[in-house]
Formats: structure tokens, C-alpha cells, sequence
């Protein structure tokens, strides 16, 4: 736990990440052993180790954190948290990363934002995910070469039953969306 | 009859005084709280002037009590009640309140610090007032002492008492002493072979005429205090008559059981059913393992009884308990490693050629299972390269949190022994190397002279999946390296853990029998981190090497050496004072309801059958006051902290809280006048 | 102290040994902390007796805090343990009296944890502060209807007598 | 007021005593007890003019007040201050009395009308004159009223206070008898002492400096509780102390004065004699023994074990002495409007 | 309590396999789990990255949709165990989240107090609470001779499980020992399989799928046990692009442990979804265990 007394002394930066990271107070713990970034499946491709990425935070550079592609390249694997020796919630970290990032319009170099946005439109939508809608709108926005490349696999999955041509609707959807428009009001109260 | 009080606030230079008001707070406790005959501020109340000054006010003013308002009680309480005692007042009635630590120096607002100094005063003055002359209490020291832990720390308290000219019992758990340090090959930075640093002082140990060794022995129970501790030591069944046994050692070479030694090769080698844990062992009496023995288990063999040419061995040989009376007890019970399973992503277990830090020990030492050479687990291949992994359930909020000190060195000594003995390339995965005592860093240049490669990242994990041919067949530490800021993969042959030193598994159990504390690691507690570290909260209880915290071997004679040292003192001073702070029960008044004697957990309060009262036996008495407070009747007290002097202090303290219109006392009520 | 904020008034009883060194150590690191705590050295948390905590509270106090060693760590072997049962059993009783649980708070610090504890009594000064003044010193206060009603009835019996006389 | 003792009129040729009993807020067991010194209430007859008894003999309040101060020798004045008429009568006695004796548990600890102290005024009347209460048929919601206007005048009530004092706690005391009620050996031993003319400090309470369980035939051993019973729970054993049963024994911190009754019937101490010998608060003493030999070191469980045996702590610790405890009452909403 | 059913979207059509061999082992061994009515998508990764307030409140609305006579929420996907999980604890332990997902769950109606259900995974069911015993009584085709790899990807196991270790778990290996059937103890079981990013990077993901699929195959398994819709949807769908993208020829039959502990149980392999998968796994397990599913029809 960062001392209330201290928290003056952190960078706006990391303050900001501390704010939107539950359990992110740890952060300012870190320390430089990169048990993290050895430990990430995706950590080769990553612009900066997460490890480099808290030095980057202490140090303020935001720009180059949020436009990095540390986190994009995240695949949420919870491998880095549960190896921290200083019980840092990384990937939770990441997350907030993420979020900091499409905030700040500063997401430009990965597509993971509209894989993410895609997905999210049809569970506000439907209160269900959609595979198919979601792959094929996606791909055909954001990778329409890929979906001649994908064909033949999803041909094999849409053969074999595994792909819904319709989406499911859960019965209370005006509920679900009366909490999701709940929860972005009061998310952008602060 | 009315106390008069003498008040003293200290400036403290500016420590207090630049936060607190002290002039206006002496003002007004001598204009305002009842009884103050004096009330004054000064500089520095601890110096000799401030000393004198509080001399002369309790001599010419008459003063029958003292209030200083200055630093921590920890730190200059004695040095107030030598000033009272000086002037013939006793030095129980004065009270030292804390307006520096716990006030000037934590608040940052002047109105605020200086309206909880004179709470704090006026909490004294009430409590002050109260307070009763007290005798403190002398017993005398018995100069035996008891050394628990025969390593190198117990081993050189031992002997330092011993040659002083006292009486040493020295209980080792093991059949012989020594301690980790005899496991040890080479030690750091010096190189010299361990064994021969350590076995001079394990005979000279064994034949000490002042020292009684007691291997292959527990403690079992301590009661008594300060000067007489009465210990009971279980000396477990060797099955070998320890004075007819003359060390041979045919039994050893004919028994036909071979067990895998767990404890003095780490697993690396075998020992026999009767064994010595290795050839220089202190005594040279072996001791018959009961759970390996076949004797034991199918009532066959007896083939070193019928061997022994002195007719020693004692298959019914039973445990004894020995009582032994002490006036000290030194505590060196040494530490226990890690057990590195608890990580599996390093692969210790599952992945052959993963070592802990104690088995590659015994596999470079000349004396181990190899000779000395630094083979594979297969026992002939030679590694061509070797990863050294530091912070092995060190540094970890998941495991230990704290460093373990010697395992940066360790791992140099390491690097040292296989670049002399092989050609392999050795690898160092640190995150701070660590090398800050003598001759340490020095050694750390040699080492980088040497050609050792350090990297600079925790590893992540060890593992046998390859991703590339290069990497089959071999064991890959995946990591960070931080100073290039990218994932690394390197195929070696050998991975050494460096594991933590971690407390003994049975550390908090002893410190519960010898009445110590350990800290939330484990480690035990010492009185004071810089002032007092060999010392604990209990009197005449002290502890020396790495049950107190993870350090080298240069530390950990110093520490033995110290604490001899403290032990000494007090048998040459023959007698030591006891604070009276003490419980007394009220006899006439006890029901005997029995609530009070399971409260102590020194066995102080003794119940007497005839009368049916209860007693606290005020020699074990540590005045802790929790019997105190569990009396439902009220009819114990705590000398210096009875529930007047309480109260009456928590009056004090919130003398400003009180709401103006207290309508409880009846005195200050508008009595409407009846009519007459 | 300003006029607006509500400075509350804490009591802590610290063992000598833990929490009242940790409050020292937090002295010396420096490590401010909020001024509203007034500490009563006891030489354990097992010296705490319920009544001490009633009688600050009867005398004004707005919360009381217990600090002893952490719970296997005692000084005197396991006589934390103890002070925590009481403790449990305090907060109950208070608690069915009216006091709010946050008034009343059991904190572990070792000697090393200045800086905990410091963290601790913060927390604990502005749980309070939120709570606002605890005032039971005047809890038993009867109004000023009580003088009247006195007054009233010495007038009676005299008039009373009167007409009898 | 305790300088001197009470006249002694015990055949000395001097003038008898004046004795005074009185009651406020209590139940009236004080003087049956007395009645139960039996004969020797002709000895108490002999020695006093009884001036004020309501519960067994005549007396006016105005012949009261028309003594001199100091003229009444002793009263025993029994029963809490619950209204203002009963602080009135306390004042009075306070003021026409040598020696005042705070006498039985209302008097000098509040005992059960004490528990009202957990509410306040506008609580009770709202429980006692509600309509809405299985007990009470009140369907004018009609509800005493201080002042009532009628066309003679004024009609005055006396007011009901939201708290209910010790007597103590209201005027100076001499010396406390303790007891729900004191039992009758007991009175006649405070009388002798007052009779004997050597009487003890000022503020003393009449009695014994010891507990309950010194008078309990039971045996003891160690204490250890993981359960605390409710007493239809279990048939206790007979030979064993009570506590040790799980059974909330007050014995341990109730002062020794009626022979252990109760244990001596099965039935647990419920505390009715009050605290020992300088004791500042009861409870907090029963609480502290209780608490100190639950038998666990784990917050929750301890928690449990007290929340499923002591389901009310109030009624349990401070049965006879909430009033007169150091917290004195519960938390009090706030002061009620004037209106009663 | 009961046990509430929270299949998840992947169950509805991708993973209709996983689905339908839950609730044949389910009713098999005599279990009963209720599907909850009217859930919800969790958001999978998708919604944290965007919105916390609102993936907490998403994922809490199932929570509150478990009724009084369920205490037990069981997924058998990674995602939604690891999501209804954490927004539990969240809920539990940041007390302003908890304040704002109380409001929004108002907005539609419900309420939640956190602790009120445990959120398990399907595998702590089944190994805990059902227990060795009961499986082991029910099993009547052992998978002696058939060598597999429990795979158990990341999510379950990190960091909230709290029924198996993080680094090293074992529950899946012990669970298909009392299968008879030999458990293959590979270093990468609990390494991640690439999650979406086949979606976003595939070379990147190829490699982690390929890692897997590597390790499997040098430790000579006939096929992968998984717990997770997207682990099997990674390794069987992409399995052949990652052989043409490495010139590999791996051929794992991946499939869901609840499968094979069917077949253990004799269930119909028809009811337990096989065949849906691109690897076929019908063949290698029949050639594997051919004389004594023979000998067990007889």
C-alpha cells in the first residue's frame, strides 16, 4: 500500500494508472525484476516489457506507454500476475492501459480496440455474443483479406455445426441494456 | 494529603519546541492542573543541567512527584528515575511522557502538536499522582548457561563462555554439531575450505572441560526467569552407550542398510542405518537411526552389536530427560533452506538436472558424494553450462519477502568453483547483486574477471520444452534480460536455485518454550534492530546467528561472540534487577474462581487448595497485566499500571473533552431549595 | 483547530513493546500523521481492561484504539490473543449501546510498523470523522425542562403549605 | 453528614432515631425484605421513629419537609430517579437526612428499570401507551401530560426524564446496600453496624469484599469456553462450576451477600448483588473474565461463539447496572421534544 | 444449495460439444445443475478493455440473476469463470465499485451482495465435490492405453482459482489417472494458447498454438484434454493453418475433457458432441481403446 503521504511524490501518470487499476497501488512496488516480461507468452512481440512499461509510468511517459503496443498484445493469460514477486495485478494493469489508451484516442496501431468494440456492440445488442457476426463484421472492416484466408476454416466450423448463422437474444435485453447505460453514465461521471 | 508535583517540558533544542509551545504548556500546567508545585520548560532536560535542575526542585520544593514531558520512556525513562532516585525521591513516582515521537515529530500543524502536549502533560499529572514507590527486585545469576544450536553461532558462544572460564551446556539437534556450515566446501570471499576453519573448533568444543555437549538432544520445557531457568533437554536414544562407544567405526562399515541422507548430503549421498553424520563429527558416537534400522523394523540383523568390540550398542536404549539449571540461554537454532517445490515453474522435482543451493554444495565439495566433482545427475556427464538462479523464494511477497543476504555470494563462490573445476559457461540471473561486507565486492570483480556471465532479470521459468533444435535436449531458463529490456531464452545443462534461508520449521515452538517472540517471518525477534540485536524481551534469553535473521558465517560468529559477551556480564555482576512491575492478588479478597490462572502463560498464578485462593508467584510474574484485567472481582493489581493510575490518566488525557454541563455531580447542581 | 472540521478525539492504548515502539519509530522515520490520537502506554494489549475503553468514551472520547503485538507475536508468548477476545466481546456490547464499530478498532504493529500504524490511526481519524462526534459525556443530559419541572414542584408544596397553614 | 452516627436509642436513655424509608423508581421487593428481618423489626422499632415509609406506613411529604436539616437519622431510600418528583423526594431526603443509604440495586446501580436506559422517553411512552402493543388499549392515543389545564387551574405531572440516574448520581450518598433486594440478614447486619455507632468510610458500600463464587459449592478447574449455553439448553451437572458448562455464570463478579443462591439450585448467577469492592463498572468485569477464556484465536470464530451465546449483551453484563455503569445508557437519538 | 448452470455463449454454438458432454457426464453421474435463466455474455476480455464500470456491471447482472435456492455458480468456460469471479471479489473489495455497479444493477432492477454466490469451475466441481469415489464408481470404459494431455490454458488456473496451483496445476492430471488413462505431464499445460489474438495477430498466436501443439506431440500424446471454448477453438480450427505456417504436420485431436471422462463413463460418444471437432478424435480413440470398448459392449 502507497502511503496516502506519498502518493504527492508519484508522477501524474502513474496516479492516473493507480486510480483506474483496482489494487494498483502495488505498482510503485515494482521491482525492475522483470519476472513479468520473461514470463509473457506474448512478451517477444511486446514494444516494451510490462516490466519497462512501469519504469516508463514511474518516469511519465505517457505518450509513449499509451501509444506502445505492450498491452494490446496482452492476452489477459494472468501469467505475469500470478508469477510477480511483488503481487502486482499486471494484467489488470494492462487492462487499465487499454482503456487509458482508447480514451486518449492514442490506440492507433492495433486492431485489438475494434475486435473489442465489435464484440461489445452485439452484447449490448443481443445480451449474447455472436461469433459469426462478430467475425465476419469485424474481418470485413478491419481485415477483409483475412476473411478470404479464414474461409476455408469457417467453412469446416459452419459444416460442422459450430457456427450460428443468427444470433441468441436473451428475453430481458431492455434490463441488461438499461444496467450497461447505467454503468457508462455513471463511468463517465468521473 | 496533596501531592506536589514537579512538571519539566523539554525543548529538546528544537525537536519539540519547533512544534510544540512549551513554554506556554509549563505555564499553564503550573497556572492550571491541581497540585503542580513547579512547572518549568528547558532546553535539554536530559542533560546533566536538566537532571540537576529536576535534583534541586525535588530537594528544595519538596516535590513528591516528577512529570517530564519529553522523548519515549524507551529512551531516557532510566535516565529520569536516576535523576529522582538521586534526590532520595523514589523513582517509580516520576512519569516520562512522550510529547516528542508520538507528537512533535509526527504532527505538522504547531496549534494542533502543541493542544496534544498538554494532553499528554495533564494525562502524567493526573496519573503521577497515583503512582506508588516501587523496590525493584534482585536475583541472583546462576553462571551455567545453556546454548540451544551447535553451528558455528552456538559453537563460538560456547566457547567463548567456556574459555571465560563458565559452565556451557551446549544441546545440538543433530547427531553432531556443526551446523550448516560443516555441509559447507568452500566459504566466500576467502575461499578457505570450510571443514578446516570448522572442525579446530568442534573438537576444541568436544573436549572443552567446561562445555557438556549434548547431541542428538531437544529441549523439551523451560520454566524460571532471569538467573534460574530450570530446562528439561530430552536426549533422544542413540541405541549406542556414549561413554563405551570409542568411535571405531566398524559398525558404520558392516551395517547393511543404506539410506538415502536426506539431511547432512542433502539428498546427494547415502549414509547408513547406524551412521556419524560425516567423518570429522563431534562426538565420534554414531547414533542408530530407529526408522531405517532393520532391527527396528523386523527384529533381524543385530549385525553392529555383534561387531562392536566395546559391546556399546543399546538397541533398548530409551529416551532420557535431563534436568539441568541455567542462568542464561543463548538461542542459535540456525535456519533451514527453502524448499524450492514450492516454485514448480523452476522444474526442481520434475527436471532432473535443477539443484538447490545445498545440493550443489555437496556436489562441489571434495568430501561429497562425488569427490568433489561437479558431475550430472546421471554422475559421470560434466555440464557445459550452468544457470545460477538468485531470489529463489527471496525478495517474494508470495514466499519471503526479504533478502537472504549470502546468496549473491553463494552464487560467486559457485561461479568461482565450476569456472575453476570445468569449462562450462556459468550464468548468474540476479536482480540486484548484493555484495556490501568486506572484501565482498572485490570478490564480485574477480568473478566478472573470471568470465562468470551475469544477467539481469528473476527468472521466469526452467523448462524442457524446446522451441528450437538448439534448445533440445537441454534445460532453458526463460527470462527478461532488464537491461536490454527483451525476452531471453538460455539452453543450458545445469540450473543451481539458490533458495531462501528460512526459519526453522520449529522456531516459533521453541521461542514459545524459552518465552521469545519471532517477527512475522519467522525470525526471532531481537530486543532492539540496532541497539540491542542479540538480546530479546526477555531476560536472560538471547539470541545469536541466523535464527534471528538470514547472515553470513563472519556475522554469525560475531553475533555468538556478542552474545557470550552479554551472558558474561551478567554472571560477572552476579545479581540482576527485575522491574517490580508485578501483579499481586488481593488474597482476602479472591473467590478462587479460577478465571486468572490459565490467563498466564508463565504458570505465575498458582492456586491454592486450602484457602481457595488463587496467588501469583512474583518471581515468574512478568507484569504483562492481563490477569489484571480479566479479574471479575477487581481484586488484582499491576504495580505501576493499576486501574487508578489509568483512569485517572485517561482523565487527564481527555481533559479538554469533557462537555461543560455534566450534570452527573451532584455538587454542581441548582438545588432548588424545598420548602421550609 | 478550525471551526468547520471535526477534530475527533481518539484514545489509543498501545503495548509497550509493538505498537507503542512502532509509534516511536513512526517519531523518529519523521512520518506524520494526524494529531487526533492520544496515546496510554499499557505494557500489553492484554492489559486493556473494557472499562478503560468506557471510561474514555464516558469522558468524551469520540473512538479508542487498541494496538498490540500481531497475533502470534506477542511479547508476553500469547496474551494478544486474549485482548483480541475482549475485544470482540467490547464491540458487541458497545455496539448494541449505540457506539458505531468503527469507534472502537483492534490494530496489530509490530515494533517495526511505524509506518502501518501511522496508516492505521489516519484511517481510523477520518472513518471517525465521517462518523462526526461521538459526545457521550452529555449522552445522559436531561433538558432544560427538568429545572423547570423541579422549580415547579418546590412552588406547589409551597403553595401547597401555604394553604394548609 | 457521617461524622456522627445515628442516635443510638437503644434503651440508653436517649431519644430514638428518626428513620426514613423510601422508594422511588423500583419494584417494592426493598421493603419486603426488610419485612423479612422479621422479629427483629421490633428491635429496629425500638430504636427508630419510623418518619416516612409509603410502602407500609403513613407519612406526609410536607411533615418531611418541614424538618430541620439533618433531622432524620437514616433513610434508606430505595429505587432509582426516573421523573422529577422522584429527584424532588431524593433532594429532600438528601437534605433532612444525617445519613443517606442508597439501598438495593435501583438505588445504587439502576437494576432493571436501568434498562430503559437503552431507550429514552418518547420510546417508552410510544411501547407503554401505543395502542399498536399487544397489551395496551389506548385507542385515544391518550398519553400523560406534564401540565393539564382543568378549569381549577394548572394540574401538574411530574416530568418522565429520558434517563434514569443512580441515586448517586443525583445527590451525594453515604453508603450503598446492595442487593435485588439486599437480602433480609444482610439488612439487619447493615442496621447493626449503623446501631453500633462504628461506621465504616464514607462511600463504603455495606457488605462483603468478595465474590459469589466464594460461597459456591461448586468445583473449579480450568476454564475454557467454545460455547456459550443458554441455560434451557443444558441440564447442568450438579458438582461443576456453571461456567465451565458454558452455562454465563455472573458469580465470578458479583459480590458475595446471598450465599450463592442460585448456583446452589442449578441455575446461574445473574448478578443481581452488584460489583465487587472497587470495582468502576460491572460489566465490564464480567465482560472481561468471559471474554478473556473463550477458547479460540480466530476473529471470526470468536465472533460466532459470542454473537450464538450472548445474543444480548445489555441484558447479559448489565442486567442490574446499566444506569449506574460508566457508559450509564444507550445511545441517545436525540434530547425529546418538551412535550411528555 | 444447488448448483446453477452458467453455460456461456461459446457453449450456445462454437462449443455446442462442450455443452452437450457437461450435461450428458452431469446427468450421468447423477448431478443436478440448473441452468440460470436469462444470463448474460461476461464480455469476455472485450468489455475490461474498454469499460470496467460497465464489464463489472454486465457480468454482475448474472450474479444477481442466481436465485435464494442457488449458492453455486458453475461455468465451464475460462472466461466466464475467471470474470464472474472477479467481479465478485471486485464487488467484494474495492467498496467504490461496488457502490456504482449496485446503482446500475438498480437501474435494471437487481441487486447483488458480493459472497452471496460461489462462482466454481466445472473441473472443482467435478474433482471436489463429486469426488473420486463417485467417478471412479461410475466409470465403466477405463481409458487404459490412451495417452493424454490435460491442457489447462491460463485463465481458470490464474489468479483467482483458488482450487488448484497457478503455476503447476494437477487436478485434470489426477482426474484422468482414476480414469485409467496414462496422463502426460508436459511443461506447458498451464501456458497460454493465444486467446483472441488469432483474431488480431495470428503469426503471433500461430506460434503460442504451435508451442503447445510441439510439447504435446514430443511427449507423445494422442490427443489434448481442454477446459476452455477458446483454447479448443485455437488449436483444433487453426491446427491446420499452423502446420501449413510451419511446415509442421502435427495432428491432436483436441478435445473437452468432459468428453473423454464420458467416454470413461460410457456414455454415447454421439451425445458427448464428438465429431464436431476439425481434428477428428474418434479414430485415435478408438484405435487406442478398441479391444476393450469391444470387450465393454459385450
Amino acid at each position: 500500500m502507497v502511503a496516502e503521504s506519498h502518493a504527492a511524490h508519484l508522477s501524474q501518470f502513474m496516479k492516473d494508472v493507480i486510480a483506474d487499476t483496482p489494487g494498483g497501488q502495488k505498482v510503485v512496488h515494482c521491482l525492475q525484476c522483470g519476472s513479468c516480461g520473461g514470463s509473457c507468452p506474448n512478451g517477444s512481440e511486446m514494444d516494451f516489457t510490462p516490466r519497462a512499461v512501469f519504469a516508463m509510468i514511474a518516469a511519465d511517459r505517457r505518450d509513449a506507454v499509451l501509444q506502445a503496443n505492450t498491452m494490446w498484445q496482452c492476452v489477459s493469460c494472468y501469467l505475469c500476475t500470478a508469477r510477480c514477486p511483488q503481487e502486482i495485478p499486471i494484467t489488470e494493469i494492462m487492462y487499465a492501459l487499454k482503456r487509458m489508451a482508447i480514451r486518449e484516442g492514442k490506440a492507433g496501431g492495433s486492431d485489438a480496440p475494434a475486435l473489442a468494440k465489435t464484440f461489445t456492440d452485439f452484447v449490448d445488442r443481443y445480451g449474447r455474443s455472436f461469433e459469426f457476426g462478430i467475425a465476419t463484421r469485424y474481418l470485413l472492416f478491419n481485415k477483409p483479406l483475412s476473411m478470404l484466408k479464414m474461409g476455408g476454416a469457417g467453412m469446416s466450423m459452419f459444416a460442422k455445426g459450430r457456427l450460428a448463422l443468427t444470433p441468441t437474444k436473451i428475453r430481458q435485453v431492455k434490463q441488461l441494456q438499461a444496467i450497461i447505460d447505467k454503468a457508462r453514465e455513471l463511468s463517465n461521471e468521473d | 494529603m496533596a501531592e506536589k508535583i514537579g512538571v519539566y517540558v523539554c525543548h529538546c533544542g528544537s525537536n519539540i519546541a519547533g512544534k510544540v509551545d512549551v513554554e506556554d504548556i509549563a505555564k499553564w500546567a503550573g497556572e492550571n492542573l491541581d497540585d503542580v508545585a513547579v512547572s518549568r520548560d528547558y532546553k535539554f532536560m536530559c542533560s546533566s543541567l536538566g537532571q540537576q535542575m529536576i535534583e534541586e526542585d525535588i530537594k528544595k520544593e519538596k516535590l513528591t512527584r516528577v512529570v517530564v514531558g519529553a522523548c519515549s520512556p524507551h529512551l531516557h525513562e532510566k535516565t529520569f528515575r536516576r535523576a529522582c532516585s538521586n534526590a532520595g525521591m523514589n523513582p517509580y513516582l516520576m512519569d516520562l511522557t512522550n510529547i516528542r515521537e508520538h507528537c512533535s515529530w509526527v504532527h505538522k500543524d504547531r496549534a494542533q502538536a502543541t493542544e496534544k502536549a498538554r494532553a499528554l502533560i495533564s494525562a502524567a499529572v493526573q496519573r503521577v499522582k497515583y503512582q506508588e514507590p516501587l523496590e525493584p527486585m534482585f536475583v541472583d545469576v546462576n553462571p551455567a548457561t545453556l546454548v540451544i544450536g551447535g553451528g558455528i553461532a552456538g559453537l563460538q558462544a560456547a566457547l567463548e563462555l567456556a574459555d571465560a572460564g563458565y559452565h556451557v551446556y551446549l544441546v545440538e539437534r543433530m547427531p553432531s554439531i556443526g551446523g550448516h556450515m560443516a555441509q559447507f566446501d568452500k566459504t566466500f570471499p576467502t575461499l578457505d575450505c570450510s571443514a578446516c576453519i570448522l572442525t579446530p573448533k568442534m573438537s576444541e568444543a568436544g573436549q572443552h572441560e567446561n562445555i557438556t555437549l549434548l547431541t542428538y538432544a531437544e529441549l523439551e520445557e523451560v520454566s524460571g526467569s532471569v538467573g534460574s531457568f530450570k530446562v528439561k533437554i530430552r536426549q533422544k536414544a542413540r541405541c549406542v552407550d556414549y561413554d563405551a562407544c570409542t568411535g571405531c567405526g566398524i559398525c558404520v562399515e558392516k551395517c547393511p542398510r543404506k539410506v538415502l541422507d536426506t539431511e547432512f548430503e542433502a539428498g546427494m549421498g547415502n549414509r547408513k542405518a547406524i551412521y556419524m553424520p560425516f567423518p570429522q563429527a563431534v562426538p565420534r558416537v554414531p547414533v542408530i537411526d530407529q526408522d531405517s534400522c532393520i532391527w527396528f523394523e523386523r527384529q533381524k540383523c543385530r549385525a553392529c552389536e555383534k561387531l562392536c568390540p566395546t559391546d556399546a550398542i543399546k538397541f533398548d536404549q530409551q529416551d532420557e530427560l535431563i534436568d539441568i539449571e541455567v542462568g542464561n540461554i543463548i538461542i542459535a537454532t540456525g535456519w533451514k533452506p527453502f524448499d524450492s517445490k514450492k516454485i514448480p515453474q523452476y522444474g526442481y522435482g520434475r527436471l532432473a538436472n535443477v539443484y538447490t543451493s545445498m545440493e550443489f554444495e555437496r556436489l562441489c565439495n571434495a568430501a561429497g558424494p562425488t569427490n568433489g566433482k561437479i558431475v550430472m545427475r546421471d554422475g559421470k556427464t560434466v555440464p557445459k553450462s550452468i544457470a545460477i538462479v538468485h531470489c529463489v523464494g527471496s525478495r517474494d511477497d508470495r514466499h519471503n519477502p526479504y533478502c537472504s543476504g549470502v546468496c549473491c555470494m553463494a552464487s560467486l563462490k559457485f561461479g568461482h568453483l565450476v569456472l575453476e573445476k570445468t569449462d562450462a559457461e556459468v550464468y548468474s540471473f540476479y536482480i540486484d547483486m548484493r555484495t556490501n561486507q568486506k572484501n565482498y565486492e572485490e570478490f564480485y570483480q574477480r568473478l566478472l574477471g573470471e568470465g562468470m556471465r551475469f544477467v539481469r532479470g528473476k527468472v521466469s521459468e526452467v523448462t524442457d520444452a524446446a522451441r528450437m533444435p538448439t534448445e533440445q535436449g537441454k534445460l532453458i531458463v526463460q527470462c527478461e534480460d532488464t537491461l536490454i529490456g527483451r525476452q531471453q531464452r538460455y539452453p543450458v545443462d545445469m540450473v543451481i536455485l539458490m533458495g531462501a534461508l528460512e526459519p526453522q520449521e520449529d522456531a516459533r515452538e521453541l521461542g514459545l518454550k524459552c518465552g521469545i517472540s519471532c517477527s512475522m517471518d519467522g525470525w526471532y525477534t531481537e530486543r532492539h534492530p540496532k541497539l540491542d540485536p542479540v538480546a530479546t524481551m526477555t531476560d536472560g534469553v538471547f539470541v545469536a546467528g541466523t535464527c534471528q535473521g538470514p547472515k553470513d558465517i563472519p556475522a554469525s560468529v560475531a553475533q555468538g561472540a556478542a552474545a557470550a559477551a552479554r551472558v558474561a556480564g551478567m554472571i560477572t555482576k552476579g545479581r540482576v534487577m527485575i522491574e517490580p512491575i508485578v501483579a499481586t492478588i488481593n488474597e482476602q479478597a479472591c473467590s478462587g474462581c479460577k478465571i486468572c490462572n490459565n490467563m498466564c502463560p508463565y504458570n505465575a498464578i498458582e492456586f491454592l487448595e486450602d484457602p481457595g485462593v488463587s496467588r501469583v508467584i512474583t518471581a515468574l510474574c512478568k507484569g504483562c497485566g492481563t490477569c489484571v484485567a480479566a479479574c471479575p472481582a477487581g481484586v488484582i493489581t499491576g504495580a505501576h499500571f493499576n486501574n487508578k493510575q489509568i483512569f485517572s490518566e485517561i482523565e487527564g488525557i481527555l481533559w479538554d473533552a469533557l462537555q461543560p454541563a455534566d450534570d452527573s455531580s451532584p455538587q454542581a447542581e441548582p438545588v432548588p431549595a424545598s420548602a421550609s | 483547530m478550525s471551526e468547520q472540521v471535526f477534530e475527533p478525539k481518539i484514545v489509543g492504548f498501545l503495548c509497550n513493546w509493538c505498537s507503542y515502539r512502532a509509534a516511536d519509530l513512526a517519531g523518529s522515520a519523521r512520518i506524520t500523521h494526524a494529531p487526533n490520537i492520544r496515546i496510554v502506554r499499557v505494557m500489553c494489549s492484554g492489559r486493556v481492561d473494557p472499562s478503560f475503553v468506557m471510561k474514555a468514551f464516558s469522558l468524551g472520547a469520540d473512538a479508542v484504539m487498541i494496538a498490540g503485538c500481531h497475533p502470534g507475536e506477542c511479547h508476553y508468548i500469547e496474551q494478544n490473543y486474549k485482548a483480541m477476545r475482549r475485544f470482540h466481546m467490547l464491540r458487541q456490547t458497545l455496539k448494541a449501546m449505540g457506539v458505531e464499530e468503527q469507534r472502537i478498532q483492534l490494530v496489530w504493529a509490530s515494533a517495526a510498523e511505524g509506518q502501518q500504524l501511522a496508516e492505521a490511526i489516519d484511517k481510523m481519524v477520518e472513518e471517525v470523522r465521517e462518523l462526526g462526534p461521538l459526545g457521550w459525556s452529555g449522552n445522559w443530559e436531561e433538558n432544560g425542562e427538568r429545572i423547570q419541572a423541579l422549580e415547579d414542584i418546590v412552588k406547589e408544596h409551597e403553595e401547597a403549605m401555604e394553604v394548609t397553614a | 453528614m457521617s461524622e456522627s452516627a445515628p442516635t443510638n436509642g437503644n434503651g440508653n436513655g436517649k431519644a430514638k432515631g428518626k428513620l426514613a424509608i423510601y422508594w422511588a423508581a423500583s419494584c417494592g421487593g426493598c421493603e419486603i425484605s426488610i419485612l423479612g428481618i422479621d422479629t427483629k423489626i421490633l428491635d429496629v422499632a425500638a430504636a427508630f421513629d419510623l418518619v416516612m415509609c409509603p410502602c407500609i406506613a403513613d407519612g406526609k411529604v410536607r411533615d418531611i419537609e418541614k424538618m430541620e436539616d439533618g433531622e432524620i437519622d437514616v433513610c434508606l431510600f430505595n429505587g432509582g430517579i426516573r421523573t422529577s418528583e422522584q429527584e424532588y423526594m431524593a433532594r429532600l431526603f438528601r437534605q433532612k437526612s444525617k445519613c443517606l443509604i442508597a439501598f438495593g440495586s435501583c438505588a445504587t446501580e439502576g437494576c432493571i428499570p436501568g434498562l430503559g436506559n437503552l431507550h429514552n422517553r418518547q420510546s417508552i411512552f410510544d411501547n407503554s401507551y401505543t395502542s399498536e402493543t399487544d397489551s395496551t388499549e389506548n385507542p385515544d392515543n391518550i398519553r400523560p401530560q406534564a401540565v393539564t389545564e382543568v378549569p381549577e387551574g394548572s394540574l401538574h405531572l411530574p416530568i418522565f426524564y429520558d434517563t434514569l440516574k443512580t441515586l448517586d448520581q443525583t445527590v451525594d450518598v453515604d453508603y450503598y446496600l446492595p442487593g435485588c433486594p439486599p437480602e433480609s440478614p444482610r439488612i439487619w447486619e447493615a442496621i447493626e453496624v449503623l446501631l453500633s455507632g462504628n461506621l465504616p468510610d464514607k462511600g463504603a458500600t455495606i457488605g462483603e469484599n468478595t465474590t459469589v463464587c466464594d460461597y459456591c459449592p461448586r468445583t473449579r478447574h480450568n476454564k475454557k469456553i467454545k460455547e456459550f449455553k443458554r441455560t434451557w439448553e443444558v441440564i447442568p451437572d450438579e458438582e461443576t462450576c456453571l461456567l465451565e458448562q458454558g452455562l454465563v455464570c455472573a458469580g465470578l463478579a458479583t459480590r458475595a451477600g446471598c450465599g450463592a443462591l442460585c448456583p446452589q439450585v442449578n441455575s446461574p448467577c445473574i448478578g443481581c448483588y452488584g460489583p465487587n469492592e472497587g470495582v468502576e463498572d460491572y460489566g465490564a468485569r464480567l465482560l472481561s473474565a468471559l471474554a478473556s477464556v473463550i477458547d479460540s484465536e480466530d476473529p471470526d470464530e470468536i465472533d460466532e461463539i459470542i454473537r450464538k451465546g450472548i445474543p444480548d449483551p445489555i441484558g447479559t453484563f448489565y442486567r442490574f447496572s446499566l444506569a449506574g455503569s460508566l457508559m450509564r445508557r444507550g445511545k441517545r437519538p436525540a434530547p425529546t421534544a418538551s412535550s411528555q | 444449495m444447488k448448483y446453477a448452470y452458467y453455460p456461456g455463449c461459446s457453449l450456445e454454438s462454437g462449443s455446442a460439444a462442450y455443452d452437450m458432454s457437461v450435461r450428458a457426464v452431469i446427468e450421468q453421474l447423477g448431478f443436478g445443475l440448473d441452468e440460470l435463466d436469462d444470463w448474460n455474455c461476461c464480455g469476455a476480455t472485450e468489455y475490461f478493455s474498454q469499460n470496467e464500470l460497465v464489464a463489472t456491471s454486465v457480468i454482475a447482472r448474472n450474479l444477481a440473476l442466481v436465485d435464494d435456492q442457488h449458492d453455486q455458480l458453475v461455468a465451464p468456460c475460462a472466461a466466464c469463470f475467471l470474470n464472474l469471479k472477479k467481479t465478485d471479489k471486485l464487488m467484494a473489495e474495492q467498496p467504490k465499485i461496488r457502490a456504482k455497479v449496485d446503482q446500475a444493477l438498480a437501474a435494471g432492477g437487481l441487486r447483488y451482495q458480493p459472497g452471496r454466490v460461489h462462482v466454481r469451475h466445472l473441473l472443482d466441481v467435478l474433482y471436489t465435490d463429486i469426488g473420486e469415489e463417485a467417478i471412479r464408481a461410475k466409470v465403466v470404459q477405463p481409458l487404459t492405453g490412451l495417452r493424454v494431455a490435460p491442457y489447462y490454458g491460463c485463465q481458470i488456473v490464474r489468479p483467482l482459482n483458488g482450487f488448484d496451483n497457478p503455476e503447476y496445476p494437477m487436478k485434470l492430471d489426477e482426474m484422468f489417472t482414476w480414469l485409467g488413462a496414462e496422463v502426460v505431464d508436459y511443461p506447458v499445460k498451464a501456458h497460454c494458447c493465444g486467446g483472441h489474438m488469432t483474431q488480431i495477430s495470428e503469426e503471433h498466436a500461430f506460434e503460442l498454438i504451435r508451442r503447445l501443439l510441439q510439447s504435446a506431440a514430443d511427449y507423445r500424446a494422442d490427443l489434448i484434454l481442454c477446459m476452455c471454448p477458446m483454447c479448443q477453438l485455437n488449436m483444433d480450427m487453426y491446427q491446420g493453418r499452423v502446420n501449413n505456417f510451419f511446415n509442421t504436420k502435427f495432428k491432436l485431436p483436441i478435445v473437452y475433457f468432459t468428453q473423454m471422462l464420458g467416454v470413461a463413463l460410457g456414455i454415447d460418444m454421439k451425445k458427448l458432441g464428438f465429431g464436431k471437432e476439425l481434428v477428428a478424435a474418434e479414430p485415435v480413440i478408438r484405435a487406442k481403446l478398441e479391444g476393450q470398448m469391444a470387450a465393454a459392449t459385450k
